[in-house]
């Protein structure tokens, strides 16, 4: 069978459209467009495991028009996305609004979108329907802080999005072609300034999606602000595709010793300033956030240690990936109400937060292990020692964490069972022998 | 260097530079959004003038001339734009929002740390 | 290989025999001296195998149930135990066997067996008193321990026997580091012995007779026989340590000579501690605790130092 | 066959994770049998044969990418028989200790799980996942008490532990490029130095050495004793595996001996071990609570091992096992004791228990053999253990080693016997208790036979420990049956038995001449005051019981390490506090913040 | 402190602007220069730079006159799908988020006489105009966003000269699903009929008459009633909560 990973985007974005139309069973339509887009999203994780990297050609081929082009990490990113929309949205049932599930299927196309693309532009648009998206989502909460919450992010955010249209003409002016692989190849024909110039763009512009400090003022507050499920969806979906987004232009379009080593530090910087601001956090969403910021710091890290050859830096990306978006997104449905009364959230509360800290054979353990092999092969002792020192903090808030939501209390079905199959997905992919051959693949034009 | 695409490239630098000062400085937030309007257009302006060249006409198939300009950024610009009027339209609704429920625009601080 | 068995077996009942007179002998001489110190008349000498024996005769005993009575033969069974571990006058009895640390060790299966007793009777007092008691084991011991140590790494050998053995020559005591360990050792014999200053688990005006409060007949009777044989004991140890056993002679009757001896240096340094125990008054528990680790201990850490730094020179 | 134990290792976690309280203890009780049964097959292999079915030696088990690679080796076989010894009996003593299966049996299977595949994992991979498994099973069954601190202080010393390890193994592996221990070899540099010395570390934390010990005492007194005795017993011995791994099994000591010619690690262990065992002994007769008080016990007598790895003689190894092995049961029978008198009593404060002995007569006896052993009254192993030690320490003339480590000996006569007075002597307390239920006395029993056996034979005990040095090539003491010779002195327990039997003759002679009259407890003389039989005056002199002793010593310890911890913890307060100020909430200042980042990444980028 | 601050981070940045616009000039290479592709997947141009394949082949490729349409529409169709939806996006967003904010007051100010008539007079030629636009858009400049801003303006204008002008929501938000769905559609056709999505399988036509350049126009449409429906329900959506 043919997969067309187009469908990914086009489906979502058909029955975004549609909605409006049929709203009075607007609900289950929508999940059943997200759960036929999750078995699409597997059947592309199968065939780029099966076949290699995918490219897609859109309408004209490349560099004149568009083509999507999947490697291992944006399979597994569109699945993440998608199978985790699909069952986060099961919190959000309580929503009546069709709106409110146009917004959600966008959102979840837009993160696809980003991840899946290999035209830098194209990446730009979806980026800022993720981003429209997600304002307006964060804001859907009725209550103050939640506006609050997405008035920042939508600065931020705007600010980010010129600064990455700006990257992207810089690009232009210099190479006259938007396709990522193309811009990789010539990279060299650029000049150096304009070169880091766009990448000091791009990198910044992104980086305020991808929470890295100091670009990440927004964060704490919108999932403080913004309802479990939506905190939940910006966890697993926008941040995790800007992550992404960043590790196709650090590795794909500039790899060289300098940025791995500017990312290097900024993962550093975003790792320590968040869980040391963490540590502190009496507010359990504003803990999460920071605790999130970290993590993304630690991705980062991941991917800028990538120049001794992919062995260990895509592995560890890969794991890391899939352990932060099952564990904290179902972290976030929990602090719904943060009582952990019945068995199910509770091991799943304890599972996710395992993964977190490391444990194995969660996926978090193999994502830091080889974090750990990949740093240790370049000797980058410091940078081991301050991600130990974080892991330590990140341990006594989680478990400070995990005292205070005991309780007899218990949530919602609708929030409890989401929440308890998000976070097996953490132990699904550190036992499943298969994802191992996943994450050693190439990326897209990577060294 | 043309002068064009000189005055040009100095109205896209100013442009992004008084947007970046409004952002940073401003307090009321409909002067933020004001000033990342006018981000958007330096950006959009810079695109333009990346595709222009010196003597070239839209990029219309025509016989009188041979020179066309850059047609790409342009059609960035289109999306570029579109882009931007939906952000502010959103951005406004938001700050409806925040009116009706703190009575200003002025920003005084709320969540922190 | 029997007979040597059965004359091994009659060597060591006779010297626990031997052991238990001397002790009950010593205490009365004990005694008589404490009397003629505090210029009174005192009993006489044998006034405590009449003691013992009365004690062992009475007819009603009060017993608080089973684990009371292990006092009873943790007390006898254990002293004994450690009397034959111990070489007297250069006679190593078992002392091959076994070292300074398992004598060590043996020396507290009484007192834990005491302290048991003590605290089945359930009497607060005796509580008390076994917290002191275990205290001023725990103070004493330290220094004690040091000394033990700076003997051992001198001679090369944790045996009891082989200390002795290497001391024929000369005996530590006329090593100058070792004037200085036997002086800290004999204020641990001192805290051993239970004499003033440190008697104060079992001063009877502290707190009503401390650990014994409740023990009375043939539980006291054994108590005493106790005391008698850790008396011999403990002197024993330390000059078995310090003088080489009191051995002075080699060679045809040099047992009997080296028996004579052991007994005089075990009889001086007994009623050394006991004019020590006339002359000064009682320390609190703490202030004992306080006088052995700190001073004491000091003490016994230069000349452990001083030795080591003789052997490895 | 191997694979089957696994797999049905595996199955039974999952089964106990779903059935109900007693079905659950039965089958852990019988599949926590399992690996003692591989390791009576593996036996044969010593020379022994108690059963055979064939089960393989080694075993490779691919996961997600990566091999793990299983073995028995003779040293893991000792600590594994001296591990999984513990958990049937664990079993059978929760069997009545719980009242509702809430994630005891399936995470307790995991930890044995754990600790198996940790005894066979043959390379450092397979080490540090099975020891995180094992970390974080115990997590669970610690987090199942809802303590806040123990909750908190486990997982950060646990997380610490880990990094520790993962910081050694990664040195070693930048240097072979390889995990197997077998392709390791060390060579003497800083950085196999510090891998040596990070993973000590690590290992010590799991162990309890000072001052790493910290979340002992917390955890310890705030969780299940069926578990901390697996904790207490198991676990820390654990951590001396790992220690014994690097040190011996990889000749890690004899490199760090190399590197520093002066003042080698492995004294300054002995040193830490020394001290571990003598402040951690004061601290114990200062507890009130009857599970800090064995918490900083078996802080003090794991202490010796430390001692014993860190001389580092054939004799001082010897003793280290020795003692590992005597502690893990006589740990495990003190805790579940106390979990015993607890599940009748319902308390733990010693000042409040009292008179236990004569409701539980069973339980005290079974309680005072190992407590004998820990104060290693002579004749019982423990004796024979700390015996090697100290003739270790004088032999490599240790002269500040020994003298602490003989004076943390006598200290534990001292809470030893504050165990016994305000436990089961004392005041008669509690005058409607029963006897604990049968399993639980089962349970203890069994632990405490090996106790027993190893009085007479320590030369048997021996035999097994030389057997599981011969593979670090360190050749075993000279001894019989009954006797240990070493070259300053020979100890022979028979000796001392027969002369112990001997002396009681007299004594018993002298018990039995007269007849005696067993009174009333309260029945006794109290200063004159003879109390009627109902007349409810408090009997029990347990409260401040070392109090002399606390006050001249409490200044010395104060503040006490875990103070250190909190003003770590503090100062990292502080810095959170400070740092997250730069989220001051207004957006100029983030985009200021943008600006500022933007420009200086351009910046260094054309700069450089 | 955040002014200084903020001055001086702007002249840094407006002078590494400079400089960067600087560094474009001076490597101004504009066009002229040949690229050697070496994209695997690239077929079509070969040795020249992508403007230079637009300007050259468009008119054979699409059938389209304006080559800026063409690329809009047909080479880079997929960002104008994201493009539509970013404005869907906005506008849902928007009726969503002021859905319980809306005060329909009655008393609201009347224009005066000249607006009122001048719109209704204006009002159809707006639409014209703005349908004009979006159905040449692949021969004359303009397209789907301009026509459809153009009828959204009219209908502004309504609102601005009638207080109580009020469009269907439901039928506009009918008008701008039908059109986002059309677009799709025949992305989707282009899946079927032809091998990629998007990909034109009409007709190319007369190239310069109206009916050409296959789905161009099509989309063209579909986006002109998009974007037309969707600013004027924006305007509309905030229209109502003002105070």
């Amino acid at each position: 069978m043919v997969v067309h990973a187009v469908l990914l985007i086009a489906i979502p974005l058909l029955s975004a459209f549609l909605i409006p139309l049929i709203r009075k069973i607007s609900k289950w339509f929508t999940i059943s467009i997200l759960t036929l887009n999750s078995i699409f999203s597997i059947l592309v994780l199968f065939e780029v495991y099966n076949k290699g990297m995918i490219y897609e050609i859109i309408a004209f081929s490349p560099p004149v028009g568009i083509y999507l082009a999947i490697d291992n990490l944006s399979a597994l990113l569109a699945l993440i996305i998608n199978v985790f929309g699909a069952i986060n949205f099961v919190s959000t049932l309580k929503e009546k609004s069709f709106k409110f599930h146009m917004l959600y299927l966008l959102a979840i196309a837009g993160s696809t979108g980003i991840v899946i693309t290999g035209d830098i532009f194209n990446m730009f648009v979806f980026f800022e329907i993720t981003a429209v998206a997600s304002y307006a989502l964060v804001a859907s909460k009725k209550s103050e802080k939640a506006v609050e919450g997405a008035i920042k992010y939508m600065i931020l955010g705007s600010l980010g999005s010129t600064f990455i249209l700006m990257g992207i003409a810089l690009i232009y002016s210099q190479m006259k072609s938007l396709n990522i692989y193309d811009i990789a190849n010539r990279i060299s024909m650029m000049n150096e300034n304009i070169k880091w110039i766009s990448f000091a763009f791009l990198l910044t512009g992104i980086g305020v999606e991808a929470e890295l400090f100091p670009l990440n003022g927004w964060v704490p507050d919108v999932y403080e602000g913004a309802s479990s499920g939506i905190a939940s969806l910006l966890s697993f979906g926008p941040s995790k595709a800007a992550i992404y987004a960043i590790a196709r232009l650090l590795i794909v379009i500039f790899p060289s010793m300098h940025t791995y080593e500017i990312a290097l530090w900024i993962g550093v910087a975003t790792l320590l300033m968040g869980e040391i601001a963490a540590f502190m956090q009496t507010d359990a969403k504003r803990m999460l956030a920071y605790s999130s910021i970290g993590q993304m710091g630690l991705i980062l890290i991941a991917f800028s240690l990538v120049s001794q050859g992919i062995r260990y830096s895509i592995p560890a990306s890969f794991f890391l990936i899939v352990s932060h978006a099952s564990a904290k997104s179902s972290l976030f449905l929990l602090s719904h109400k943060n009582k952990m009364g019945s068995a199910l959230t509770k091991y799943g509360g304890i599972t996710a937060v395992l993964s977190l800290i490391g444990m194995p054979p969660l996926a978090g353990f193999w994502g830091k292990w080889y974090l750990f092999l990949g740093a240790a092969s370049e000797k980058l002792w410091l940078v081991i020692i301050l991600i130990f020192f974080s892991g330590i903090i990140e341990a006594a808030y989680f478990a400070r964490y995990l005292h205070r939501s005991i309780g007899e209390e218990k949530m919602e079905a609708s929030y409890a069972y989401p929440m308890a199959v998000l976070s097996t997905f953490s132990l699904a992919f550190g036992l499943l022998p298969f994802i191992y051959k996943m994450a050693n693949m190439h990326l897209l034009g990577g060294v | 260097m043309n002068g064009v695409i000189m005055a040009s490239y100095f109205t896209v630098a100013s442009l992004l530079s008084i947007g970046l000062y409004g952002v940073m400085t401003k307090r009321n937030l409909m002067k933020i959004f004001i000033s990342l309007s006018i981000m958007d257009t330096g950006v959009n302006l810079m695109l333009i003038t990346i595709g222009y060249l010196p003597g070239g006409t839209a990029p219309i198939e025509n016989a009188n001339f041979a020179k066309y300009v850059d047609p790409l950024p342009q059609a960035l610009v289109l999306t570029a734009i579109v882009i931007g009027v939906s952000v502010t339209a959103l951005a406004l609704v938001l700050l409806i929002k925040y009116h009706s429920k703190k009575g200003t625009l002025e920003y005084k601080g709320g969540m922190k740390w | 290989m029997v007979i040597d068995l059965i004359i091994k077996i009659a060597i060591l009942t006779g010297y626990a025999i031997a052991g238990t007179a001397i002790g009950l002998l010593f205490m009365g001489i004990g005694r008589k001296i404490v009397a003629r110190v505090h210029n009174r008349v005192g009993p006489p000498f044998y006034q405590n195998f009449i003691d013992v024996a009365k004690l062992l005769s009475k007819k009603t005993n009060i017993s608080h149930g089973w684990i009371f009575d292990l006092a009873l033969l943790f007390s006898i069974s254990g002293i004994l135990l450690t009397l034959l571990f111990l070489p007297i006058g250069g006679v190593k009895l078992l002392s091959m066997d076994g070292d300074a640390f398992l004598v060590l060790y043996l020396l507290a299966i009484p007192s834990l067996g005491f302290a048991l007793g003590a605290g089945a009777s359930g009497n607060p007092n005796a509580g008390i008193g076994v917290m002191r008691a275990l205290v001023m084991l725990l103070s004493y011991e330290l220094p004690f321990v040091i000394t033990l140590i700076a003997l051992m790494i001198y001679y090369d050998t944790t045996s009891i026997a082989g200390i002795v053995e290497s001391q024929h020559s000369q005996w530590a005591i006329f090593i100058p580091p070792f004037l200085l360990a036997s002086a800290v050792a004999d204020m641990a014999l001192q805290g051993m012995l239970m004499e003033q200053p440190f008697d104060i688990p079992i001063a009877p005006h502290e707190i009503a007779s401390g650990p014994m409060v409740e023990f009375g007949g043939k539980y006291l009777g054994s108590l005493m026989i106790y005391k008698a044989i850790s008396i011999v004991v403990e002197t024993t140890f330390f000059v078995d340590l310090f003088f080489g056993g009191g051995v002075i002679a080699h060679g045809k009757f040099s047992g009997i000579v080296n028996f004579i001896s052991w007994l005089v240096l075990i009889f001086i340094f007994f009623t050394l501690a006991l004019l020590i125990n006339t002359a000064f008054p009682r320390f609190r528990i703490e202030q004992a605790f306080k006088f052995y680790w700190k001073y004491e201990t000091i003490l016994a850490t230069i000349s452990l130092i001083w030795v080591y730094w003789m052997v490895i020179t | 066959m191997l694979d089957i134990i696994i797999a049905e290792l595996l199955l039974a976690i999952l089964i106990t994770f779903f059935v109900g309280k007693k079905l659950a203890a039965i089958i852990a009780f019988f599949i926590s049998l399992l690996p003692l049964v591989a390791l009576l097959d593996w036996a044969s292999m010593y020379g022994f044969k108690f059963i055979s079915f064939g089960i393989e030696k080694s075993m490779n088990i691919a996961i997600s990418g990566i091999t793990l690679h299983l073995a028995i080796t003779p040293l893991s076989w000792f600590f594994g028989i001296m591990i999984f010894s513990l958990f049937p009996a664990i079993m059978l003593f929760s069997y009545s200790f719980y009242d509702k299966n809430d994630g005891f049996y399936p995470f307790m299977l995991l930890a044995l799980f754990s600790s198996f595949g940790i005894l066979l994992a043959r390379d450092m991979l397979t080490l540090f996942l099975f020891w995180e498994m094992m970390s974080w099973s115990s997590f669970i069954l610690i987090y199942r008490n809802k303590d806040k601190e123990a909750t908190i202080i486990y997982l950060v010393f646990s997380t610490l532990s880990a990094f520790l390890i993962i910081f050694g193994i990664l040195l070693l592996y930048s240097q072979n490029n390889s995990l197997l221990f077998s392709e390791i070899n060390l060579t003497p540099n800083l950085e196999t130095v510090v891998a040596i010395i990070s993973m000590i570390s690590g290992f010590a934390v799991k162990a309890a050495l000072m001052p790493l010990h910290v979340w002992a005492p917390v955890v310890y007194s705030k969780s299940d004793e069926p578990f901390v005795a697996f904790l207490a017993g198991g676990l820390s011995k654990l951590g001396y595996y790992g220690m014994f791994l690097f040190m011996f099994s990889l000749p890690g000591a004899k490199i760090m001996e190399e590197y520093f010619s002066h003042i080698s690690p492995n004294y300054i262990l002995a040193v830490i071990g020394a001290l571990s065992a003598f402040i951690a002994t004061i601290i114990a007769f200062m507890q009130d609570d009857i599970r800090k008080l064995l918490a900083y016990s078996s802080i003090g007598q794991l202490g010796y091992i430390a001692v014993g790895l860190g001389i580092g003689s054939q004799l001082a190894i010897t003793g280290a096992l020795f003692q590992a092995f005597n502690h893990a049961f006589f740990k495990a029978v003190l805790f579940l004791a106390a979990g015993a008198v607890a599940y009748r009593t319902g308390k733990w404060k010693i000042s409040e228990l009292g008179g236990v002995a004569y409701k539980m007569p069973i339980t005290f006896t079974i309680a005072l053999l190992s407590i004998f052993t820990l104060a290693a009254i002579p004749i019982t192993s423990g004796f024979a253990a700390k015996w090697l030690l100290y003739e270790a320490a004088i032999k490599a003339k240790y002269i500040f080693v020994a003298p602490i480590m003989l004076i943390a000996g006598v200290g534990a006569f001292l809470y030893s016997f504050r165990i016994l007075y305000g436990v089961f002597l004392g005041g008669n307390n509690h005058p409607d208790i029963k006897e604990a239920p049968k399993s639980m006395l089962a349970a203890m029993f069994v632990l405490v036979l090996p106790m027993i056996i190893f009085v007479i034979f320590p030369g048997y005990a021996l035999d097994m420990m030389s057997r599981a040095l011969s593979d670090a090539g360190i050749a075993s003491i000279p001894h019989t049956v009954f006797t240990i010779k070493t070259s300053l002195a020979s100890y022979n327990a028979i000796a001392v038995l027969i002369t112990l039997i001997a002396a009681l003759i007299p004594a018993f002679l002298i018990y039995k001449s007269k007849p005696h009259r067993i009174v009333d407890f309260k029945d006794n003389y109290l200063a004159g005051e003879i109390p009627s039989k109902y007349e409810n005056i408090s009997m029990h002199a347990a409260h401040n019981f070392y109090k002399p002793v606390e006050d001249v010593m409490k200044p010395y310890f104060e503040p006490g390490t875990i103070e250190y911890y909190k003003g770590i913890y503090k100062g990292l307060a502080i810095l959170s506090n400070t740092l997250r100020k730069v989220y001051t909430g207004f957006t100029q200042d983030y985009a200021i913040y943008v600006a500022i980042f933007l420009l200086t990444v351009m910046g260094w980028l054309i700069w450089l | 402190m955040r002014k200084q601050a903020s001055v001086v981070i702007t002249v840094i940045f407006f002078l590494s602007l400079t400089f960067a616009f600087y560094q474009i000039s001076s490597s101004y290479n504009y066009m002229e220069n040949k690229y050697d592709y070496t994209n695997p997947i690239n077929e079509s141009s070969a040795n020249e730079s992508v403007p230079q394949h637009y300007i050259k082949d468009t008119k054979n490729e699409t059938g389209a006159i304006n080559v800026v349409t063409a690329i809009v529409v047909e080479y880079r169709g997929f960002d104008t799908l994201g493009e539509v939806t970013v404005l869907f996006t906005a506008a849902t967003g928007v009726g969503f988020l002021l859905y319980n904010l809306y005060s329909r007051k009655k008393n609201k100010r009347e224009a005066n006489l000249i607006l009122r008539e001048g719109s209704k007079i204006v009002l159809p030629f707006a639409l014209l105009t703005g349908a004009y636009i979006f159905i040449h858009g692949h021969l004359t400049p303009g397209g789907g966003f301009p026509g459809g801003s153009v009828i959204a303006s009219g209908f502004l204008l309504m609102m601005l000269s009638y207080p109580k002008f009020f469009m269907n929501e439901k039928r506009l938000s009918v008008l701008e699903s039908l059109a986002g769905i059309t677009f799709v559609l025949i992305g989707l056709f282009g899946l079927i009929f032809a091998t990629y999505f998007l990909q034109n399988y009409l007709n190319l036509g007369n190239v310069g008459y109206l009916i050409s350049a296959g789905i161009i126009p099509l989309i063209y449409i579909a986006v002109g009633f998009k974007v037309g429906s969707e600013l004027a329900s924006v305007i509309q959506n905030l229209k109502e909560v003002q105070e």
